[in-house]
């Protein structure tokens, strides 16, 4: 934990509405390292941007942090408030968004943008932060970046905007960058080199990743270590290696099993039966028992238990054999 | 993984009474919590009910003058008169008319004009609206077009040439019953380009939806397409905007007769009230601009109020 | 309290030094032009009357007083008029004024371009006999000719051929339409049309000055309550019309004071004598009732006329039963009475004319015309409608009335008349008259009343110069009319003035502005 | 934008005779100008004689046509009533309705931005849900009452501000100013209010729903986890945004607010163009009222195109002739 750039411990966010509080996230613990990237994973609404926004302080009300810590580098934030939490963003944590189409304000230049965001937060001149802005989308493989820094966001291809916004992110040299889905609205051949580029840059500066996406190959490509999330609670935890090829939580064996990537040869595709809860009806007990085959009367009644000695919140953790 | 139907509540929701699903929703759950919303309505709801129910109501009926004694005129609210010795609640006006009675009947007109004239309005605007959207080419660049002009002309300018033409063109012995309807055409007509303006905007957007292309596959005719499935995707703008639109339409109803040429003085409106009762501001006879003034506040607030609720509430992108 | 007083004091000797003798005043509509010959208003004439002078002018009582003229008297047994005129006038901007100046107002004023040409309709020629000497010869005796020319102003012939104005030119205007040069007690120093006015005192004028005015503004309000509230707080001196509404509450204020009187304007309803059938009506649309005098009587029974004085004039108007009201020449004194108030009488005589449910039709109202006219009209409406005379009222602005009436879109109408002759002969002329347009009589009789009795004693009244032979028919004119209900007379509309009350003026019946008599204390 | 200026100008000139169209086909059911005119001792030979030197017996195509000729050369005839040049009475009355639109204007434009953005980044809070309910009474009673009462309560009542009029103004090379003199600024608060407190709740309104849809757009997001400040984040990044739309609808209110002065000089006795066409309705004073349509047409489409430009230098999208793309 102390070396970790990022440590969350028991982290909740509740929503109060009128049928009752919904926990997004419950109780999610995870540490991410410098220079290392931690892929979240998980279906829509399993709670993973959710833990991301509460890291950047960023949940629209009324959601809130209701339990749990979340320490940056070794100072706790989860309780800072306005002005102290506008510091870290940015400057310390920078965030990647999933649309690089509405990421960017249509009515101001790329240059505007990077160099106001790092006149914001570091102790430089506006002539030295022009030189570092066309430095930023260099480094971001910005064809002409010295002719484009007055260019406005929408004669940016989709490909080239979302090197922008990395650039954006990354410009005040913050320790931690949240990529929420990065590649998502991205075309399939753009995919690749984006998660590379970021791959590269956070290697290269030793800065942490959350690498949030629902994508397993984006997973496999980028990241070291994985989460695996459902109905906000964490389901398993590991390795990249140890997660895709040997899974103990069934939900991720059912996720692993239904990519196409990681059950490539197999005859068809394997299917999770149901659906996740919705946030505001999960079940008893473990949260997935209502799907899962292996499910047993104690799954049912108890809570699945802490990630411990294993890497996956389960009573009955799979071996290897049993992925089929 | 993701294609099997939704587990949880939805088989029980059908078995509900429709009732049962209006209190349920989120709507209504929203309204409940907030009391703006809740005294407007009721608000709005006594002052409709009093004027579609004012014959019952009112003590006399102001618009039959043959009940009218000019003796009466002047009378302060609650006093007797110095003449005939008879009392009124909010007093009378210049003809010895029942101001409480005036102000049901006067609001029945405004009503009744605000609410045609936005229907008027909603109507013409939904149908270019959806025509212009989902035809699109000629047809629309005439629409949006004449919508623009229209739009840099103000609405009050577009009503008195409205009601001048209109005027000119109604035979004389139809003009008196006539006026009412002018005016609802002129209001009306000032005020469609707003609603086609949405219900186009929106017809873009749902044109180009899969649902839309499907009916439109399986042989469906445009207008079916447009009634069917186009419409019910539009209506919550249309509503918020009905509502704002409602409070304007009333207002315009008063300024124009301010101007005169509004509501005949015979058959008044609370518009038409307030001109009348603004020659009494000087005189002492307060009651006469007082009342119908504070109920078309009160009517006006209360309806703006509420479509400012609405449109929280439903929170549509009102372009 | 003594310091008060000497603050008071201070006041008062310091503020007419300021501007006690500026004087500011508002009225409904602006003079639409400053070319005395061009248009024949009450707009125009009473605030030129400031400004030009005529050969005669009314005093306020009304009576003819010397004016331009010093005297006149008629030519031989009617063939005209000698007017002897003043000597040593000169005009605004130093000309001397002459016979020549006469001759040539008279042919400027009598020109078809003129508007005030119907003045001079029995005039056949003007003599100039000397420089202040003029002969005015009528085609027919015309005792009462000096009389109808009080509001014929003289203007300089010589000012007039230098700035090409000649003649009167309402269409497109000319020189004399912004500008003035008249003899009057008050010259035009700026002209703004439809904003301001602005008078200052000639101080070359012939007569003895009783005002105290250095300066004086006049500005058009339109809107009522705006008047009121300016004068209420003090932004102008004087408003002309106060609305009858208000006069209570100005009265009460102190700063402020209403002058009433009674006008020459006689409010009446009118009817469709020569219709063949109601235009409006829902059911009687083959007859025309108000053919019947029965029913004419009966709209005259039913119609309430103290309780609409008592309501809507607040007790400042004055019930009246001829076409004229009691304070002009001719009047007929045995023919004071309305007829009452009885609806009974009224539900009788209809029944008997073979209505007795009565019937339908349509009212026509102007809305800004009179005093409180469209109020009148609902009370009227709500009157007839108890004795089953259904009417429906349309009131409208006075710009779509007049054609209304002309092309004959009424059941019944309402008129307000004020001879400009002060004189019972005017309304004779054109309301009773049968209409003949070669004539010019009957001009406003729209409903085409005519009675040959009647046409044959108007040019008799016209040329009689025995007054008490004149009287005589002038009252046989006024019984024949009232016996057969031509019109409705109702009341004389009230004049009310309004002023700050530093101010002391006098009201003239015509509702003539005259600015000389104004005192600023 | 050279080629869309013209074309916006075409479109103008179409609109322009359209509106010439309207008016003039609106004229014929006004009234008749001719009894205002003649005075009451006309007879119908005079009626005749005006009618045709007037050209009203022409038919209605002729005097149309007759008109757009003269507008064309700037020549809208003579005034019916004044008998003066109508180009020369607008020009006189002009400054008058320009001034008082422009500083009602300016008021529901500043105050209009200004509380709009204050409702809406204190969405939830006390005071600026206060300021949303009241700004609705502003709306909710007509604007010839507001002015009314505001008359009663501060010139009759407190005897503070002049009821009716411009005050002194002082004449600067043909332009009637009442800026210039102590009354005729205090001539100018209480019509400047009537006149713009209804525009002004509209654009307070609209600034703050358009600014409500900014902030939840993702451009303001990943600003804010840029960790820029509040200030840069509402006033650079999301009002820059939110004027887009609101900028039409303020070009829009601004001709309104000149249509709106009819009432409010009316109401106040202002000696403008609003006034001039109130009394030329009353008169029937034609050549006025067309030309008076003409200039409010002429101006809605003199601030339509100013708002197209002003487009230009506010999104960058549009100004497409500006190298780049892909």
């Amino acid at each position: 934990m102390s070396d970790a750039v990022l440590s969350i411990r028991n982290l909740s966010v509740e929503i109060p509405t009128r049928t009752g509080v919904v926990k997004p996230v419950d109780g999610v613990s995870y540490d991410i390292s410098a220079g290392e990237i931690l892929g979240v994973v998980g279906e829509s609404g399993a709670g993973k941007s959710m833990a991301g926004n509460a890291v950047i302080g960023l949940l629209s009300p009324p959601a809130h942090i209701a339990a749990g810590e979340i320490w940056l580098n070794g100072t706790r934030i989860d309780a800072l408030k306005g002005e102290a939490m506008r510091r870290l963003r940015g400057k310390q944590i920078g965030m990647v968004f999933q649309d690089p189409l509405t990421s960017l304000n249509p009515l101001l230049s790329i240059g505007d943008q990077l160099t106001e965001t790092m006149l914001t937060h570091l102790p430089i001149s506006r002539s030295e932060a022009e030189k570092r802005a066309v430095a930023a989308l260099e480094e971001v493989g910005i064809p002409g970046a010295v002719e484009r820094i007055d260019s406005y966001p929408h004669e940016f291809s989709g490909g080239m905007r979302q090197r922008v916004v990395i650039a954006l992110a990354l410009c005040a040299e913050p320790s931690l960058i949240i990529a929420d889905e990065p590649t998502t609205a991205l075309d399939v051949s753009v995919q690749a080199q984006i998660i590379a580029l970021l791959k590269r840059l956070c290697r290269d500066r030793g800065t942490a990743v959350m690498l949030i996406t629902h994508d397993m190959g984006v997973i496999a490509e980028a990241a070291d270590r994985v989460a695996v999330m459902y109905a906000g609670r964490l389901a398993e935890l590991g390795t990249v290696r140890d997660v895709l090829t040997q899974p103990q939580h069934p939900y991720t064996a059912g996720l692993m099993a239904s990519t196409p990537l990681a059950s490539a040869g197999k005859a068809r595709l394997h299917q999770i039966e149901g659906a996740m809860p919705r946030l505001d009806n999960v079940p008893e007990g473990c949260a997935f028992h209502p799907r899962c085959e292996y499910a047993q009367d104690k799954c049912r009644a108890a809570p699945a238990p802490q990630i411990s000695d294993s890497h996956a919140a389960c009573w009955f953790p799979l071996i290897a054999e049993k992925v089929s | 993984m993701t294609d099997i139907p939704e587990q949880g509540m939805a088989p029980k929701i059908a078995q509900k009474s429709r009732l049962r699903v209006f209190l349920d929703s989120d709507i209504y759950y929203t309204f409940k919590r907030s009391p703006v919303a809740v005294v407007s309505t009721i608000v709005v709801l006594i002052l409709v009910l009093s004027a579609v129910f004012a014959p019952l109501i009112a003590p006399t009926n102001p618009f039959n003058p043959a009940s009218l004694n000019l003796m009466n005129g002047f009378t302060p609210p609650m006093e007797p008169n110095a003449f005939t010795g008879d009392t009124f609640f909010l007093g009378t006006d210049d003809q010895g008319r029942d101001v409480f009675s005036t102000i049901l009947y006067g609001m029945r007109v405004s009503l009744f004009v605000g609410v045609a004239a936005v229907l008027f309005a909603m109507v013409l605007g939904i149908t270019l609206g959806l025509i212009s959207g989902y035809v699109g080419g000629w047809t629309e660049t005439i629409i949006m077009r004449t919508a623009d002009v229209q739009l840099t002309f103000p609405s009050i300018l577009v009503a008195m040439l409205i009601f001048g033409i209109a005027k000119g063109f109604t035979p004389v012995e139809y003009r008196d019953q006539m006026a009412i309807w002018v005016l609802i055409i002129a209001i009306g007509l000032s005020d469609w380009v707003q609603f086609a303006r949405v219900v186009r905007g929106a017809t873009l957007v749902e044109k180009r939806k899969e649902y839309v292309e499907a009916a439109r596959l399986i042989g469906r005719t445009p207008y079916a397409i447009m009634l069917r499935h186009i419409l019910p995707n539009v209506l919550s703008p249309v509503l918020v905007i009905a509502t704002i639109s409602l409070a304007l339409a009333i207002i315009a109803e008063a300024t124009l007769s301010f101007l005169g040429v509004g509501a005949p003085p015979t058959q008044p409106s609370l518009g038409t009230l307030i001109r009348i009762g603004q020659g009494f501001l000087f005189s002492g006879e307060w009651w006469i601009l007082l009342f119908p003034a504070v109920t078309l506040l009160t009517l006006a607030l209360s309806v703006n109020l509420l479509g400012d609720w609405l449109r929280d509430a439903l929170n549509p992108r009102l372009r | 309290m003594s310091r008060a007083l000497t603050i008071a004091a201070l006041i008062a000797a310091l503020a007419p030094a300021v501007q006690a003798e500026e004087f500011t005043w508002a009225e409904t509509t602006d003079p639409q032009t400053m070319d005395p010959h061009a248009v024949n208003s009450a707009a125009v004439l009473g605030f030129l009357n400031n400004v030009y002078e005529g050969l005669v002018r009314r005093d306020k009582d009304m009576t003819i007083e010397p004016a331009l003229a010093t005297a006149w008297e008629p030519i031989g047994d009617g063939e005209g008029w000698r007017f002897t005129l003043r000597e040593g006038v000169t005009f605004h901007d130093g000309s001397a004024f002459t016979a020549e100046d006469v001759l040539f107002s008279y042919q400027r004023a009598s020109n078809e371009a003129s508007d005030t040409r119907s003045w001079f309709a029995p005039v056949s020629e003007v003599v100039v006999v000397d420089d202040y000497t003029v002969d005015i010869m009528t085609s027919a005796p015309n005792p009462i000719f000096p009389g109808s020319i009080a509001n014929w102003m003289i203007m300089d012939s010589g000012w007039a051929e230098a700035n090409n104005a000649t003649l009167p030119d309402k269409e497109s205007g000319n020189y004399a339409t912004l500008n003035t040069n008249g003899t009057g007690a008050f010259r035009v120093t700026a002209r703004e049309p439809g904003l301001r006015t602005v008078l200052e005192p000639f101080d070359g004028w012939w007569g003895e000055v009783e005002h105290n005015i250095t300066r004086a503004e006049l500005t058009p309000i339109q809107n009522p309550a705006t008047a009121v509230a300016a004068l209420l707080s003090g932004d102008v001196d004087f408003i002309n019309p106060v609305p009858i509404q208000d006069v209570a509450r100005l009265q009460q204020d102190d700063d402020v004071e209403v002058i009433q009187g009674i006008e020459a304007r006689v409010i009446m309803l009118g009817f469709p004598h020569e219709a063949d059938a109601l235009k409006f009506s829902s059911e009687t649309t083959d007859t025309n009732p108000f053919a019947d005098v029965r029913v004419r009587q009966a709209v005259a029974h039913a119609i309430n006329v103290p309780a609409i004085l008592q309501t809507i004039m607040r007790g400042n108007a004055e019930e009246v039963a001829q076409l004229v009201s009691p304070a002009m020449q001719g009047y007929s004194p045995a023919l004071a009475a309305r007829p009452a108030y009885d609806p009974d009488q009224a539900r009788a005589l209809l029944a008997e004319a073979g209505y007795p449910d009565g019937f339908s039709f349509g009212l026509k109202c102007p809305n800004d015309r009179y005093l409180n006219d469209e109020s009148v009209c609902q009370a009227v409406t709500g009157m007839l409608a108890q004795v089953g005379l259904r009417a429906t009222l349309d009131a409208m602005p006075v710009q779509n009335y007049w054609p209304e009436l002309r092309a004959d879109n009424y059941d019944m109408y309402l008129l307000g008349w004020s001879p400009g002759t002060f004189d019972a002969e005017h309304p004779i002329r054109f309301l009773a008259a049968t209409p003949n347009e070669e004539k010019r009589l009957g001009s406003w009789n729209f409903g085409g009343y005519s009675n040959a009795r009647v046409d044959e004693l108007l040019p008799q009244i016209q040329s009689e110069l025995d007054d008490a032979t004149r009287q005589a028919m002038l009252d046989e004119v006024a019984m024949t009319l009232q016996d057969e209900m031509a019109y409705v007379p109702m009341y004389v509309q009230p004049l009310v003035w309004g002023t700050r009350s530093n101010i002391s003026m006098t009201q003239r019946p015509d509702n003539f502005f005259i600015l000389r008599w104004v005192t600023v204390n | 934008m050279l080629a869309y200026i013209i074309r916006r100008m075409g479109q103008s000139a179409l609109v322009l005779l359209i509106v010439g169209l309207v008016a003039f086909s609106m004229f014929r059911f006004v009234g008749d100008p001719i009894d205002n005119m003649l005075g009451q001792e006309r007879t119908a030979e005079d009626i005749e004689r005006l009618r045709e030197q007037l050209g009203l017996d022409q038919p209605f195509a002729v005097q149309y046509f007759r008109f757009l000729e003269g507008a064309v050369q700037g020549n809208f005839g003579v005034s019916y009533r004044q008998g003066r040049p109508v180009s020369e009475i607008l020009l006189e009355r002009a400054p008058a309705t320009l001034e008082l639109a422009a500083v009602s204007g300016i008021l529901a434009i500043v105050f209009g931005i200004a509380l709009g953005v204050f409702t809406a980044i204190r969405r939830n809070g006390f005071t600026a849900n206060f300021i949303m309910s009241a700004s609705l009474i502003g709306v909710s009673l007509p604007t010839f009452l507001i002015g009314i009462l505001l008359i009663y309560i501060f010139s009759v009542e407190l005897g503070w501000l002049p009821s009716f009029g411009r005050g002194e103004t002082v004449d600067i090379g043909g332009w009637s100013t009442g800026f210039l003199t102590e009354s005729g600024l205090k001539a100018l608060i209480l019509p400047a209010i009537t006149l713009g407190l209804y525009q002004m709740t509209l654009i307070m309104r609209l600034v703050r729903s358009e600014m409500l849809e900014v902030l939840r757009q993702d451009y303001i997001r990943f600003a804010r986890a840029r960790g820029l400040k509040d200030r840069a984040i509402n006033f650079r990044h999301a009002l820059k945004n939110t004027m887009v739309p609101v900028i039409t609808v303020i070009g829009l209110q601004l001709g309104a607010i000149i249509a709106f002065a009819i009432i409010t000089e009316t109401v106040f006795q202002w000696p403008g163009v609003g006034l001039l066409f109130i009394n030329a309705i009353q008169f029937v004073d034609i050549p006025v009222m067309a030309a008076y349509l003409m200039l409010i047409s002429v101006m809605f489409v003199g601030i339509n195109l100013i708002v197209d430009i002003l487009y230009f230098f506010i999104d960058p999208r549009l100004r497409v002739d500006r190298a780049g793309g892909h």
